[in-house]
């Protein structure tokens, strides 16, 4: 199983906030993969620019394996102040 | 020290207490960020964060300001929910001996608060609501402190 | 507004009064400058004004902050008479549309009132008395903003 | 009648803040000539690097001539906050 988060307007996108992948997909490109069956919309603003991801809230780069249990966050360009 | 809080803030008491006891401190710089009405067309702002992530991120790049502006302290309060216009957002402070110290201290926190601190904000009018991304400017501003 | 005292002020009432009910300034930066105690070598300062003109001539440089950097709104607070390490001596307000030009105009102001503002201020300290000149750098400071 | 003040540690020099003198000397350089022969310590310390002297309030340059009943300040390099 993979918890995925989405924040800012990639929930508004979705219709939702946290949710569970099982079974757990091998590697990011496959989780992204089965979001985008289920939620086409998502997974082409999850392209966009500036879409940062966390996997266990360390923010990485490129495809990584993702371990089992992991929580996947999805955020895109931030902004606070 | 940094704060996430949903709760309006009072950021005279947050100055008064972080100056407080400063005999060595000559200087404190301070950015107060309000929400802005917008004439009437900004109604309310959302500010969403990861609570434990956006504390811990911003407490990164409060020590990467404390080494490389030699500050003697730094605090973030940042206001998260909805806030109306006219209430604080964000209080940085900044202590340093001298004031060049504590101003870029304060002015390089705002610049990353602005554009890469994990925090999602909306604003809210008359018209609907639309997600708020950092400005060409933000981004130029947050570049000048990479090196 | 310009303010000149001989008493202790509240920096944190003085943010919070400046900051009240601005709907429109997204930005209000601030200075506190803290008398430093310089571990012992510095007992107390006293800082000397010729009220009326000292007063007249930091709302010159006002003035021209708001026009220079479009501020919304400026204060001043400075104190004078004898001061314990710890306690405030200045305080610049600025209130502005964005950041930038809150944080230059309060660096600006703080920049002139180092060396240009008639203000004449003395450390006292367990070898004696000295009178505190601009340094070199407060001197560099203030020429930035020259054109 | 010329007033004069003096600030800083011009007024440690000369051992008082304000005085008066009488009969009004006719230009700036004349005043110095006068608080010369009381206070030749001031008069030096006046010469100094960065003192600057306003008439009446207003901060003037050069040997320029004094108005009856003028005030006159000497203020030392200045520095506040």
């Amino acid at each position: 199983m993979i918890r995925v988060l989405l924040f800012g307007r990639l929930c508004d996108i979705a219709g939702w906030r946290e949710t569970e992948v099982t079974p757990s997909p091998e590697r990011l490109s496959d989780l992204k993969r089965r979001l985008a069956e289920s939620w086409p919309d998502l997974a082409l603003a999850l392209g966009g620019a500036g879409v940062k991801v966390a996997i266990d809230r360390a923010v990485v780069h490129g495809d990584l394996p993702l371990p089992a249990g992991a929580e996947v966050a999805f955020m895109p360009p931030m902004s606070g102040g | 020290m940094i704060t996430l809080t949903d709760q309006p803030f009072d950021p005279g008491e947050a100055l008064n207490r972080f100056a407080a006891g400063r005999c060595e401190s000559g200087a404190v710089a301070s950015f107060l960020g309000l929400a802005r009405g917008e004439a009437g067309q900004a109604t309310a702002l959302e500010l969403e964060a990861w609570p434990e992530f956006t504390t811990s991120e911003i407490g990164r790049l409060v020590d990467e300001a404390r080494r490389r502006f030699s500050l003697h302290d730094a605090t973030v309060i940042h206001r998260t929910g909805r806030i109306a216009p006219g209430e604080p957002i964000v209080l940085v402070l900044t202590a340093a001996g001298h004031r060049r110290e504590a101003f870029e201290a304060c002015d390089f926190l705002m610049d990353y608060l602005k554009s890469r601190a994990p925090l999602w904000k909306k604003e809210f009018g008359p018209s609907g609501a639309r997600w708020i991304e950092p400005t060409e400017r933000d981004l130029a501003d947050a570049e000048r402190w990479r090196r």
